[in-house]
């Protein structure tokens, strides 16, 4: 269950949490690619993804370390809480699949990236803006990249349009969750620190649906969601596999110097 | 030696680059090009023991790090399959020699990465070999290659500074982290060791690559100065180098050595290595499983060009 | 690298973790399986597995920890070693690969471990033979069943030929392993614990000629061997990664009862 | 009414079993099977929730507790099929029918097993319920349905057991172990009431089934014995019912407590479960992957026959 949110830092925590999780999480995906993709220009480009990724981590649970108050860094976040305190959105968490599906997921993820962040560069909280300003940068050209290619791989053959076709229907189920918002997010709007999840849909589903239909895949019409990730209350049996590796070496000999 | 092998001989006396639309000897682009793949292919295939580690580093910051070494790997195999190409010969048809097994990579990748010391121990040690290697070929007497050399060399010599960190944070560290620093030591040592190759002193082959300037210096020379300069940090590191005959010589001034077991050497070079057929197949399956891919981006090019040809 | 012996309770401790090492190994890779064979049938015979080598591997990690004398018992060792510690055969920890290369590495396990078993029954410590007793009499049945289902995969369809085919040419420089001996052995041979690795290749490969000559495939002829899971010298980069899954849940709540 | 059906209504309601050869219903026999099928179905995947911690068990002995309660599931599930075979329909035409979603398996398992005490819960809470609808059915009407049925409960009232006993070590535990037990009661006690399925009162379908003795009891009084039984535990272990409505009605002599969001029921048998789409593809892959090994093992006993045969 979502810890109960009882003061502005609280809730600050708990968005900072959202943010810095979710990059964590998806950089760990994509750097699992690491020397297997399908051609070298790939390969650096997904590195280069996930290096970003996780130096946006950095900052992100920086900050909510520094927030808490209570002596956590980044890393005690990241590498000492078990699943259930994570905050990554469940769509960072599913498993890569083929090239497509984790190409697919970039995107998907990329486009709320980045409209997420355009609107945290006004955010009241000079810290998260500062933040956002940098991230930004990047992830402009990460959804500038993934949009590329998904419609290159939407477009191109018979065979690679129907593995598209097949990575958006699996993640699809999984966007939703990235505009519902709950009482974290109604506080930081409150506080001028973020927008409401949910006012970013629709320009979401216009830049998503015009990529779509580009790579000549339909914008699926479900609107199911599974929920449970952003809110800690019930991520996928995936995360729990992925923190064994994370965090088994800092599990293994706690307290060291790296 | 005819007119032209003559004229290119003093070209290269003359430590005049060679540019690809030169003239230049079968035996010399053949040559190059096999050294140069290999050493295209090394970076590619280098970028599995390491990571083998990035999902499991120990701290953020360690990870970002990794991220970026194992990326500028990749980086380095892209400059240098270009550099190969110049000599008419395409990516393609060189990863199909790799993943074959007609071209090599160096056989240091067919070791383990066991602990998380092996990642410093790889970047101080295995990069520093590399750049042991590497540094004279930046006066190598084929133009892309000496410059896709000095590019390399800038960011290798990074990265093992980066690994010598890794390596001092350890063996300054806990007991088990002291631990984990010597028993990398004592795996890669001597591996690190044959990364200049069996002694060269009666090679023929050695000698038309030195006259060539595609090689600067014999492998022993070369094996001599790393050992010299890697004993001291070592004893920096507080660790013990895995070889009970290692002793300063005075009169040489450089330190005496064990030689690594050539027979072993050769083993691995057969494919006998602990990881060899784990990392040959990791590459055959990358390049199996993203066929679809490669097909599709070409398919949507020639459609897009297809279109823009049309809207002209 | 290895341990030094320096007595005979050292050898006994290093000699029962080889033992238990890789039944621990060797059960969490058929555990992998669960919910995922090719026939029910499958599915059940493949957790027996599991289930009568993580057994065995409860006496003999129960009593290398008596042994060592110094309150480690089985869970301490099987959960808060890290992989140097490990004495686990190499052939135990690859990857299962498909149905067939699992079988097929079942079946060289099992063919070694059922003759290994055979003369630990006349061990000159009763705990040992003990433990034999019970454990040979599961293996016996185990490579019953791997020994029929390598005969009828390679003696199948074209296809389940060339799979086992392969399976066996990956496996095989494993297998030299188990009957390479050390100094362990040797003291262990000297105090009547064990029998030499060495003498039992012959009846190995007459065993294993016999059912692969069934199963229509050929004794692969090299004796190339990869070494370095027994001694502990140099394990798979494998056990890494099977261990952060085993171990996961001991370090990060370390000191619990379950 | 026919005769036919009079007499087999005589025979039922007189409480003697209906055997395979005897005349039935067509309903009869395809309610069966459809009930059967999804029992079976159930087993086999509900595999798939517990077998994710297998490789994550917390000891040794409870590795091999739960490796031998997911080997009987599988058994389960071989006795449940070989029950439906019985009725003329084969275990490999069920199979094709749960991997083309035209069968369904019980909805449970569509929820994720997110940390050990989840194993704990699924042990006590959806066994538990899985017993409490079965228990009458070892008096049902179908001879190889009730003898399964008697098999199977003995069992999996060991396996209740089991899970419990988890739960205890948890509650009694740790400040993180407790906080994981009730966090595992948070998310599968709605779950686990929803297993005995939306209350029958007026189902039409549900009153033939019992007439046929199919179905023993409704869904809500079994619902309400589960609910009474499993209070006092939760009270034992010291942990909290997530429903605030809960309380003990003096006067029903039975607990009134909130109705599970049947929305969701009905989202996840619809497919929109948290876990649908993992677990069926996990069993859809297996079994495309399995082909070659089926195939395989079926040519080779058609060569050992017609060796026998030919031997004869």
């Amino acid at each position: 269950m979502s810890t109960a949110v009882t003061s502005g830092d609280d809730a600050l925590f708990e968005f900072l949490c959202r943010m810095g999780d979710s990059t964590l999480v998806l950089g760990h995906r994509v750097s699992e690619w690491c020397g297997h993709a399908p051609v070298l220009e790939e390969d650096i480009a997904l590195a280069n993804t996930a290096l970003d990724l996780i130096g946006q981590t950095q900052l992100w649970l920086g900050l909510a370390g520094e927030v808490e108050g209570k002596g956590r860094d980044a890393d005690k976040l990241a590498f000492l809480r078990d699943g259930w305190d994570f905050r990554s959105a469940l769509l960072t968490e599913v498993p890569n699949g083929d090239f497509g599906r984790t190409l697919m997921r970039q995107f998907l993820f990329d486009a709320w990236h980045s409209i997420y962040l355009g609107r945290l560069l006004k955010s009241s909280d000079k810290r998260v803006a500062d933040i956002a300003e940098k991230a930004s940068k990047e992830v402009s050209y990460h959804l500038e990249r993934s949009a590329d290619t998904v419609v290159a791989l939407g477009d191109g053959t018979e065979e690679s349009h129907a593995r598209m076709a097949d990575a958006l229907a699996y993640l699809w189920p999984y966007v939703g969750e990235l505009f519902a918002g709950d009482a974290v997010d109604a506080a930081m709007v409150e506080a001028g620190v973020a927008p409401d999840p949910a006012s970013l849909r629709e320009e979401y589903d216009a830049l998503v649906g015009r990529i779509l239909e580009e790579a000549t895949l339909a914008l699926p019409e479900g609107r199911f969601a599974h929920k449970g990730g952003r809110d800690g209350r019930m991520h996928t049996e995936h995360l729990g596999h992925i923190l064994t590796q994370m965090q088994w070496l800092q599990r293994a000999y706690p307290g060291c110097t790296w | 030696m005819t007119e032209e092998e003559r004229k290119f001989q003093a070209h290269v006396d003359a430590n005049e680059k060679v540019e690809p639309k030169d003239w230049m000897p079968d035996d010399y682009r053949a040559t190059l090009i096999r050294q140069i793949g290999q050493h295209a292919h090394s970076e590619i295939v280098g970028q599995l023991p390491e990571g083998n580690w990035i999902t499991r580093a120990p701290t953020l910051e360690r990870k970002a790090i990794l991220l970026a070494k194992v990326q500028d790997e990749a980086g380095h195999g892209l400059y240098l399959y270009c550099a190969a190409e110049t000599l008419g010969i395409s990516r393609d048809e060189l990863t199909e020699d790799l993943l074959s097994g007609k071209m090599k990579y160096s056989s240091i990748f067919n070791y383990p990465t066991l602990t998380w010391a092996d990642i410093g121990a790889v970047g101080w040690l295995v990069d520093g070999a590399a750049i042991m290697n590497q540094v004279p070929l930046q006066r190598t007497s084929f133009g892309p290659y000496s410059r896709a050399m000095i590019r390399i060399c800038k960011e290798e010599s990074f990265h093992q500074r980066q690994g010598y960190d890794i390596m001092m944070k350890m063996a300054k560290g806990s007991e088990a982290q002291k631990r984990m620093a010597q028993d990398a030591l004592n795996r890669l040592w001597f591996p690190s060791l044959m990364m200049f190759g069996p002694s060269d002193k009666e090679s023929v082959h050695s000698a038309q690559s030195m006259a060539w300037k595609i090689k600067i210096n014999t492998n022993d020379e070369l094996r001599q100065k790393f050992v010299d300069q890697t004993v001291p940090q070592v004893e920096y590191l507080g660790l013990t180098v895995p070889d009970e005959t290692l002793s300063w010589n005075e009169e040489r001034g450089h330190y005496d050595f064990a030689e690594p077991d050539w027979g072993e050497f050769f083993d691995v070079l057969k494919g006998n290595g602990p990881c060899n057929t784990d990392r040959l197949s990791a590459r055959q399956e990358a390049w199996a499983e993203g066929k679809w891919v490669r097909d599709a981006m070409m398919a949507h090019a020639r459609k897009k060009s297809a279109a823009q040809v049309a809207a002209e």
